[in-house]
């Protein structure tokens, strides 16, 4: 089909990208040329991704466009490839980078090479998370974005950023090195970090149960599953616009993935065992952080805990493992990496004029700034769920996937969408709403072409994906499908192996 | 009551002991510190020489001989570190050594 | 045809939107920010030493942009007049052809069901956007349309003070374009998606003036309670989901009479199936109809101009919720239980929400009480399975409902924005036109023979007489009850509003009739408000229902107690009138011959006026219940649980820890020889204790 | 036999008490002493064992040459003595008990020790009977064949010391004229002789 | 002349050029007028690189000499060649200091190669007396090397802390060897093992012998609880032999600990593993909390040494051929590492001075972005995260502890790397998140290729690791 490595172009172009923008002079034709540099890189690695779902062949659940090499001896090597669970990742990644650098544009201007860099560094070891097929590989992606992204919140953040980025770094570094001795246990038992092979491999139930918990302990922090969530508002809240927004749209979304991909098809028994675990967590997560989001006092850090409780929605539907939850699992990730992503650009906006965060230093935005006051509630309807916006399908689909199996988790995580309406119009009344009264907002400007530019993309995606979910649904549906039956085989394989005896 | 290998080896464990007495007694002199360590090697020559003789294996013997030469060699570059030490402090007193610590 | 009819007001919309943005976005142009590291730039106030805008509310919008501005009023937005028309046009358009497709469906027989494309679909889940045209939908077109394509004109008066008529127009038409989504709904989940849409352009709408900030509070309002509601709903769709493994209307039907008696385990218990799905679908439908316990956004609605209180909070949306149990009659009519539920709550709410009727001020709220009220004898139709009765109530309300709205916002803008009753009084001589048609809908309104309201108010009131529901003798009693305040504080409405003596002389004077625009939709709707029963009686009560509805409702039971009716004892029948009678001739007496009356025996009475006054104290309740505690919970779990507990013992605390370990482990660092020798000597001594003691393997 | 005894409790008790000593000493003169006095007993126990060369070894390098050094040391750094040697006492309590048990736990294992039968045959390099050879002997024949290496290696170590010694105490004072062989053997007669006029009686300035 | 005498000394080649060529270099020193050290410096370079050429071009496969006394395997030319380039690199950073410090002379270089040989010897030891003299001759140059600054009170501090517990640690292993040798009736390695596994329990006495042996390993490679002498020495030595001591030697260290503990008691692995498993876990948890409290960022990288020692000897704890060579890849990376972040400190001089504090380091990302970025890389490499070299080198031992069977292990270990990651993390954010201070003076040449080619190895390490992973796991293979 393919002779050129095609995802490895993809994942390794913005690293040659970030290369070539080290090698610029630092004066100010430097910074402009990385600007630009920095975006048509993305641009192009965004193009070159669509390559790929011009290519993908939806009607198969195996790995497509494989790439394997020898790396590091043995069974360990370079293999890359996608299937439709981890495609629509890759794709929003792509299509994010040029988004967030453009959201850079002005509002960073000290240190913009290094800036740029991180952010192309950070692009190469997230689509290649996704597009890894060892799990070495894997866990090397997965586990350096934290270095770009440690850095990006640490320099170019707010006032609590060292705290923030140490939280962030610590937190997320301590849930995965667990899970790497998983993942070495795993290679001693199967003999292999190929991950193709290892999606049907049965472990042993008590190997399952570690090695799932320590997965759990990587992913659950990454999500952020409630109690290991407050890294997120502080390291959202302290990073810059375009930080939160690969933070949420993307970085939070490979535990999601993770959970996909590994622990549902690889510990089975272990997920089903335990999957009420991960109900109640979620349950926790939607209530109590919907309710912590209810009284925040600065913008990005109600969209954070709302971040989390959207999460919850995730974790809940992948667990149920019925076609509807995982599906929606997905699409309720793809969904959230738009609208958080749109969301915490539009706190940016509003950011880069006024430099605050705080809520109560705004109200009645919408005098000043209409277009914007437009762009932001559509993605607080999005937010809430509104059917017709994405975020709708993907909670739908969760929420009714997970009814299925347990309506107890069901019925409590539907709570979580009467307060999110709570939350997000709140916000929204006390920022755009009401008479524009303070002083310092009467002079406040409208978005301009390149704001709009950034923003106008993700409204018709939210629309777009919110009345018409099929594109993003058919190209995971055989995936989904595939894992589910696969899921249900172990499982009554087990079920006639402990017969038999 | 004959002398056996047990009681050449208890001589050297008490100097052995005594030598790491003096190390971590010492609170005073460096020197007695640099005897301790003389006491510890001949300690461990005693073994060796004991195990040699009770053996019938010379190869102790000459572990032995080249540890008496290589402890010559280390008090000598003791001392003169000593005396280095000695000439910027202007004591050798164990408990004015700590200038670094933490 | 019905692709159009459900186009036109979205395109409508869309129009109107592009003008608003655009407009607004060459009025205040954008820009990008200033450069990050340019604090010194961050926007400093150039003295505007301006005065709050002044709050006489629609007129004020935003005057505090520009200082010249900011005492004059602001000008209309820039292609008001072409978004007005646009949508004005293409509303009479679709409302044409809704008539049409009335007559084509509903007389001809032509059903019709037109997909579209995929929505949410995956695996066994189906749905599509589809339109399914049947008898029930072509009224629900018919109400809709005509009464929003009349609200469409109405506004283009009311509003012409307005600086934001097209965004206003958008809305409207936005909501239209949602409402058509709901009643054509062919699937649970574009049901829900209609109506969550309705939700939001009511949201939208109530929250117009968005300078208000009670208008932005009773908009947030009105968007939560109804999502409680859409909790019950929704998990009905995934409960319907997981007995039928379906949510298209046609499939879920054909296995309803299969779940019959059967039951499945929700949450701890187990439950009847049917009644279960139906009770929780009929939480979304309490939740958009205002019913009891979930009708408190309703009266805060009000805040909204009123227009929409007319059009959404009035005639349209708010029937939702009753046109949704029609719509799955195939399944309520399957659960006695779930019915006898309906009845309770639609007969609770008409006799509570016309206690508070009694006793309001605000004109609007008057009206809006009403509404509940009336939406509550809908639901007893419903309940006692008289499906087309309650549909033709519906009907006949949403003109006579309209009406009074429209009427109540043209003696608002007759007395300059102002709503209090108390304030008004004889301005029937400076608005005849106004009183007429205000008189007209009241005489509807109360069921006055021979008006629309009178057949269909009658037809519920004898449909719950005669059903065998258990709860059907509450419903009865209530309604009953009911029709007697509903005319008592209607004809007060009338009585304070337009007859006695002018309370305040600066408004009355000023007070003028309405331009054209306004008073002929509403001579359009007072005609109806005469004439929408009569001819329809046939259509909708007795055989004819049978006819017209076909498979569009579940008529089974509702055959036995049309002619279950007609054998009714003639007091009976009578009733509804006589408790009509005698509401008006109590106001009367209350408000023409001793206004003094009301007076005192709000002072001698004086717990159960505040009581009632106070609407039961039900937004108190629910700020004590939930709200407050919500708050509490959330700062709770913020401080206590975030801070205090995860990062106090998780991150922090850890860290905390590490920082102390540090600091004793770097004490024993000491810097003496002799403590290093004695560690190396503590370890060579535990390594050969351990050994001795553990002894070697 | 008894005389075996005798004489291994002789030098044995003098070994043990005099490293005490040499840690006890208030003076490290004495400890020196004590020192060389352990020592002394220890090469008899060395000949006890039946390892003269080695006792004559320690005799010779450590009595004549290391303790000398040590001797050397102490007096020439001059410590006041004086004011040494407090507060030796109030460390000893914990010091001791872990000592004793360890001194406790290697005098159980080690000092009840006794050759193990099946050890014997893995002896690489067995020492000649004393009758055909005598001790010396046979160690000068293993140390310069078979075991040439370490003879070197030590030889190498020997002139680290040396080198170290240098290094750290070796002083070039700035006013003292030292040799410098290389100008020495660079030396030419140009650069030898200065030929300088003298103005008569204002003599070299 | 009989030359097939001479070929048997051909193992020790090496060995015989860097001694031979030491003696050289003294001599030049001494009779060289002017300023010797900077030719001697370079000579012994040159000697460095010799001995490793000749190391390399040596015959393949096991070869013994001196009786068995004297072992060159793969493990040998693996860790030698670690210890020559480490050596090089610590005369070669060396060089600027001596030119403005004014302290070091031509013996420093003398010492270093001394010492080099007798790690060189002690990496080859087969046998018991080898260990000690290549121990010695390893040790004695150091103690002298860190009072080298003989008027500062700091340097011979160190040198006196250093010499007194490191006379004590060869004494406690001169004990364990006698034990050892008198349990077992011989000193040889394979002859020890051979003794030693016979079957049943092991002796209670020979146990006594390899705890006081390893006790004194322990020591060598700063290992808990005999580490104190670390961040003193580390503190108060000068820069280049701080250096020195970081890299070299450990791997000398670790080198016989790893060949003793293989080589001679394979049959009692359950007994030292546990000795292992205690230190590792103890080394990896001291390093990681006392590196936090320091600000003077030498002492720092002597508990940051301290912690990647108990990393390193987790997989000698596996007790496996996967387990060394997850030593031997630790050890190769851990000293690219060391030097580059020395190559840093040592290029911390301003006009006031060296400095030390970590403090002093603010904002060097801005002062000095390029090295600031490599020096970060470093640091995150030492925490061990992905994609950069630490991380594989992390990953290899874990890998053989979890194959081992040794969880716990594995656990506390991956949870101090944690915290071992938040004062690297401090370093990274001084110098990229603080104001900047002033700036240092530039770079010598010579630290800033070192610099980039120990920050290059650890960041494109992953793009070919093939080649040291495969040598790694012939030479842990050759030990077994």
């Amino acid at each position: 089909m393919t002779n050129w490595p095609i995802l490895s172009v993809v994942t390794f172009l913005p690293l040659a990208g970030a290369l070539f923008i080290a090698f610029l002079r630092d004066d100010a034709a430097g910074v402009r040329n990385a600007r630009w540099v920095a975006l048509w890189t993305t641009l192009i690695t965004f193009a070159i991704s669509l390559i790929l779902v011009w290519r993908f062949d939806p009607s198969t659940a195996d790995f497509q466009f494989l790439e394997n090499r020898p790396w590091l001896g043995g069974t360990i090597t370079y293999a890359m490839g996608v299937d439709g669970i981890s495609l629509p990742f890759v794709i929003l990644t792509t299509a994010l980078m040029p988004i967030s650098i453009l959201a850079s544009w002005t509002s960073i201007q000290s240190r913009v090479r290094e800036y740029m860099i991180a952010f192309l560094v950070l692009e190469t070891l997230m689509v290649g998370t996704f597009c890894a097929l060892d799990l070495v590989l894997f866990y090397l992606f997965f586990e350096g974005g934290l270095i770009p992204m440690f850095l990006i919140i640490g320099v170019w953040g707010g006032p609590r950023r060292v705290y923030a980025s140490f939280k962030f770094f610590l937190y997320t570094l301590l849930g995965s090195v667990l899970m790497l001795l998983a993942i070495m246990a795993m290679y001693w038992q199967a003999g292999t970090t190929d991950i193709p092979t290892l999606l049907h491999h049965p472990f042993p139930l008590a190997l399952q149960t570690w090695a799932w918990f320590a997965f759990l302990a990587s992913f659950a922090v990454k999500m952020p599953m409630w109690p290991v969530h407050t890294w997120l508002p502080d390291a959202h809240v302290e990073a810059p616009t375009a930080g939160s927004v690969i933070l949420a749209a993307i970085l939070l979304k490979m535990g999601g993935y993770g959970f996909l991909r590994f622990s549902l098809p690889m510990f089975p028994e272990a997920s089903q065992h335990l999957a009420p675990l991960i109900y109640a967590l979620s349950i926790v997560a939607i209530i109590y952080t919907s309710l912590v989001a209810l009284v925040q006092e600065d913008v990005k850090k109600l969209i954070a805990y709302s971040s989390v409780a959207h999460m919850g929605f995730v974790t809940m539907g992948i667990f149920a493992v019925t076609a509807q939850g995982v599906a929606g699992g997905i699409f309720q990730m793809i969904s959230h990496g738009i609208v958080s992503a749109a969301l915490f650009l539009c706190v940016g906006v509003i950011y880069d004029r006024m430099h605050t965060r705080e809520i109560a230093a705004y109200g009645g935005l919408v005098n000043r700034m209409p277009l914007y006051a437009f762009v932001f509630m559509v993605f607080t309807l999005a937010n809430i769920g509104l059917p017709g916006t994405s975020g709708f399908v993907g909670e739908f689909l969760t929420l009714i996937g997970t009814f299925r199996i347990n309506n107890w988790v069901a019925t409590l995580a539907t709570i979580g969408t009467i307060l999110s309406a709570a939350y997000a119009l709140w916000l929204y009344r006390k920022v755009i709403f009401g008479k524009l009264e303070k002083p310092s907002l009467f002079n406040i400007k409208d978005i301009g072409w390149r704001e709009i530019a950034i923003l106008a993309p993700l409204v018709i995606l939210t629309i777009l994906f919110g009345v018409y979910p099929k594109p993003v649904l058919d190209i995971s549906s055989v995936s989904v499908t595939a894992l589910i039956d696969n899921y249900h085989h172990a499982l009554s394989a087990v079920q006639t192996a402990a017969l038999t005896k | 009551m004959s002398i056996g290998l047990g009681h050449y080896l208890a001589v050297a464990a008490i100097l052995f002991t005594l030598g790491i007495f003096g190390i971590f007694l010492n609170r005073k002199n460096v020197i007695v510190i640099l005897m301790s360590i003389e006491l510890i090697l001949l300690a461990v020559n005693i073994n060796l020489v004991a195990f040699s003789s009770f053996l019938g294996d010379i190869v102790g013997q000459v572990y032995a001989l080249i540890v008496l030469t290589v402890a010559a060699a280390e008090a000598a570059i003791g001392l003169a570190i000593l005396v280095a030490y000695f000439r910027n402090r202007g004591s050798i007193a164990v408990e004015d050594i700590n200038l670094m610590k933490g | 045809m019905y692709e159009a009819i459900i186009a036109l007001p979205l395109l409508g919309a869309i129009i109107a939107g592009v003008i608003t943005l655009v407009g607004a976005a060459q009025r205040l142009p954008g820009e990008d920010p200033p450069p990050a590291d340019d604090h010194a730039a961050a926007p400093v106030p150039e003295g505007h030493p301006h005065a709050a805008p002044d709050s006489h509310g629609a007129h004020a919008a935003f005057s505090n942009t520009h200082a010249e501005e900011h005492e004059t009023h602001e000008p209309s937005a820039a292609g008001s007049l072409p978004a007005m028309l646009v949508t004005s046009t293409f509303l009479v358009i679709a409302c044409v052809l809704s008539w049409f497709a009335f007559y084509d469906v509903g007389v001809e027989g032509h059903e019709a069901r037109v997909t579209l494309f995929s929505y949410v679909s995956f695996a066994d889940l189906h749905s599509e956007w589809a339109l399914r045209i049947d008898s029930l939908t072509a009224v629900m077109l018919v109400v809709v349309t005509t009464i929003s394509s009349l609200v469409h004109i109405y506004s283009i008066g009311y509003m012409d003070e307005d600086p934001y008529k097209p965004r206003f127009f958008c809305y409207l038409s936005f909501f239209t374009f949602a409402m058509l989504m709901l009643v054509t709904a062919d699937n649970l989940v574009q049901l829900f998606f209609g109506w969550e849409g309705v939700g939001l352009a009511s949201y939208l709408l109530i929250g117009f003036w968005f300078h208000k900030p009670e208008a932005n509070a009773a908009a947030i309002k009105a968007f939560i309670v109804n999502r409680v509601g859409d909790f019950g709903f929704s998990l009905g769709i995934f409960a319907v989901f997981y007995l039928t493994g379906a949510i298209d209307f046609d499939t879920i039907f054909a296995q309803a009479p299969a779940l019959a008696g059967k039951s499945f385990h929700f949450l701890s218990w187990d439950v009847n199936a049917l009644t279960a799905v139906c009770l929780l679908l009929f939480m979304g439908a309490m939740g958009k109809s205002a019913q009891f316990l979930l009708h408190t956004w309703l009266p805060d609605a009000m805040e909204g101009p009123t227009p929409v209180s007319a059009l959404i909070h009035a005639a349209t949306m708010v029937t939702a919720g009753v046109f949704m149990v029609a719509r799955l009659s195939p399944l309520f009519s399957l659960s006695p239980d779930a019915s006898a539920f309906v009845i309770f709550i639609g007969a609770t709410t008409a006799m509570f929400a016309a206690t508070i009727g009694l006793v309001q001020n605000d004109i609007k709220r008057i009206v809006a009480y009403s509404t509940c009220s009336q939406l509550g004898y809908m639901f007893v139709a419903m309940g006692v399975g008289a499906y087309s009765v309650g549909m033709f109530h519906l009907f006949t309300h949403a003109f006579f409902k309209a009406l009074l709205f429209l009427g109540s916002g043209s003696v608002i803008l007759a007395m300059h924005h102002e709503q209090d009753i108390r304030h008004m009084g004889g301005l029937w001589r400076k608005i005849p036109l106004t009183y007429g048609v205000m008189l007209i809908g009241t005489l509807a309104l109360t069921g006055f023979p021979l008006t629309a309201g009178y057949f269909s108010k009658d037809a519920i009131i004898e449909a719950a007489a005669v059903s065998s529901n258990p709860m059907a003798a509450y419903g009865f009693l209530m309604t009953v009850g009911a029709a007697a305040l509903t005319s008592f504080y209607s004809w007060r409405l009338i009585f304070k509003t337009f007859h006695g003596e002018p309370h305040d002389h600066h408004h009355y004077e000023a007070a003028h009739e309405s331009p054209k625009v306004m008073l002929i939709p509403l001579a359009i709707l007072a005609f109806g408000s005469i004439t929408a029963g009569w001819p329809f009686l046939s259509v909708f009560t007795g055989h004819g229902a049978d006819q017209f509805f076909r498979d569009a409702l579940k008529l089974g039971t509702a055959e036995t107690l049309f002619e279950n009716a007609e054998k009714l004892p003639l007091f009976m029948s009578l009733l509804p009138t006589v408790m009509m009678i005698g509401g008006f001739l109590a106001a009367y007496q209350f408000y023409i011959r001793r206004p003094d009356l009301p007076v005192a025996l709000a002072r001698d009475q004086r717990v159960l006026y505040e009581f009632l006054l106070n609407k039961w104290y039900f937004d108190e309740i629910y700020d004590f219940l939930f709200v407050r505690p919500a708050l509490w919970l959330g700062r709770l779990f913020w401080k206590g649980g975030d801070g205090f507990i995860i990062d106090g013992f998780g991150p922090d605390g850890v860290s905390a820890w590490v920082l102390d370990v540090t600091k004793n482990v770097i004490r024993l660092q000491t810097g003496y020889l002799y403590h290093y020798a004695f560690a190396m000597l503590i370890g060579v001594a535990a390594f050969i204790t351990w050994f001795m003691f553990a002894g070697p393997h | 036999m008894i005389i075996h005894a005798i004489f291994f409790y002789l030098f044995a008790g003098i070994t043990v008490a005099s490293a005490v000593m040499v840690i006890a000493a208030r003076n490290p003169v004495h400890s020196v002493l004590f020192l060389i006095l352990a020592f002394v007993n220890a090469a008899g126990l060395f000949v006890l064992l039946g390892a003269e060369f080695l006792a004559m070894i320690l005799i010779v390098v450590y009595v004549g040459a290391v303790a000398v050094l040590f001797l050397f040391v102490v007096m020439m750094l001059d410590v006041d003595f004086a004011e040494l040697r407090q507060g030796f006492l109030n460390y000893l309590p914990v010091g001791a008990l872990v000592g004793a048990v360890l001194l406790a736990e290697l005098l159980v294992v080690v000092g009840a020790w006794a050759i193990g039968p099946d050890v014997a045959h893995a002896i690489t390099a067995p020492i000649p009977p004393p009758s055909a050879i005598n001790n010396t002997q046979a160690l000068g024949l293993v140390l310069y064949t078979r075991y040439v290496y370490f003879f070197q290696a030590a030889g190498v170590i020997l002139l680290v010391a040396m080198i170290g010694a240098i290094v750290l105490t070796l002083h070039h004072k700035p006013n003292v004229r030292r040799q410098n062989i290389a100008e020495q053997v660079a030396r030419r007669r140009t650069s030898a002789i200065e030929v300088v006029k003298v103005k008569s009686g204002q003599g070299l300035s | 002349m009989d030359t097939a005498h001479l070929a048997r000394l051909i193992p020790v080649l090496p060995e015989i050029v860097l001694g031979v060529g030491a003696a050289a270099l003294l001599m030049l020193g001494v009779f060289q007028s002017g300023r010797p050290w900077r030719m001697v410096d370079y000579a012994a370079i040159a000697l460095l690189a010799v001995a490793a050429i000749i190391l390399v071009l040596l015959p393949a496969g096991k070869l013994t000499g001196f009786g068995g006394s004297f072992i060159v395997d793969d493990f040998a030319r693996f860790l030698k060649i670690l210890a020559l380039l480490g050596s090089a690199a610590a005369i070669a950073m060396s060089l600027d200091y001596a030119e403005h410090v004014r302290q070091q002379r031509f013996e420093y270089s003398v010492l270093i190669l001394l010492s080099t040989l007798g790690m060189m010897m002690l990496i080859s030891a087969a046998d018991l007396i080898a260990l000690y003299l290549g121990l010695e001759l390893m040790s004695l140059p150091l103690y002298v090397v860190a009072a080298s600054h003989r008027d500062s009170l700091r340097s011979t501090e160190a040198g006196l802390k250093y010499f007194v517990l490191g006379a004590l640690s060869s004494g406690m292993l001169l004990y364990g060897a006698s034990l050892t040798y008198g349990f077992t009736g011989t000193v040889g390695f394979a002859s020890i093992a051979h003794a030693a596994g016979q079957g049943g329990p092991a002796a209670i006495g020979l146990i006594f012998g390899i705890v006081f042996l390893f006790a004194g390993f322990c020591f060598k490679v700063s290992a808990v609880p005999f580490h104190m002498w670390t961040p003193d020495v580390y503190e108060g030595a000068p820069t280049p032999v701080t250096a020195f001591f970081a890299a070299a030697p450990k791997v000398a260290g670790i080198a016989m600990f790893v060949r003793v503990a293989v080589m001679a008691f394979p049959g009692i692995t359950s007994e030292w593993q546990q000795i292992v498993v205690f230190v590792s876990i103890a080394s990896m948890a001291l390093g990681a909390f006392a590196a936090i409290g320091q600000r003077n960022i030498k002492r720092l990288m002597a508990y940051s040494s301290i912690g990647h020692m108990g990393f390193a000897l987790i997989g000698l704890a596996a007790g496996t051929p996967e387990g060394v060579q997850g030593v031997l890849v630790y050890m190769a990376i851990y000293i690219t590492m060391t030097l580059g972040v020395f190559a840093v400190i040592l290029s911390m001089r301003r006009h006031s001075g060296m400095v030390e504090s970590i403090d002093q380091l603010a904002g060097l990302a801005r002062t000095h972005p390029a090295t600031a970025f490599f020096l970060a890389m470093l640091l995150f490499s030492m925490a061990g995260i992905p994609p950069l070299a630490g991380f594989f080198a992390k990953f290899y031992v874990f890998l053989a502890a979890i194959k081992a069977g040794l969880y716990v292990l594995a656990v506390i270990g991956v949870l101090a790397s944690v915290v071992g990651a938040y004062y690297y993390l401090a370093i990274v954010k001084t110098m990229y998140f603080d104001e900047p201070a002033e700036g240092f003076y530039n770079m010598p040449y010579e630290l800033r290729v070192l610099l980039a080619i120990c920050g290059l190895f650890n960041i494109l390490f992953f793009v070919y690791p093939g080649p040291l992973v495969g040598v790694a796991s012939a030479a842990a293979h050759s030990l077994f």
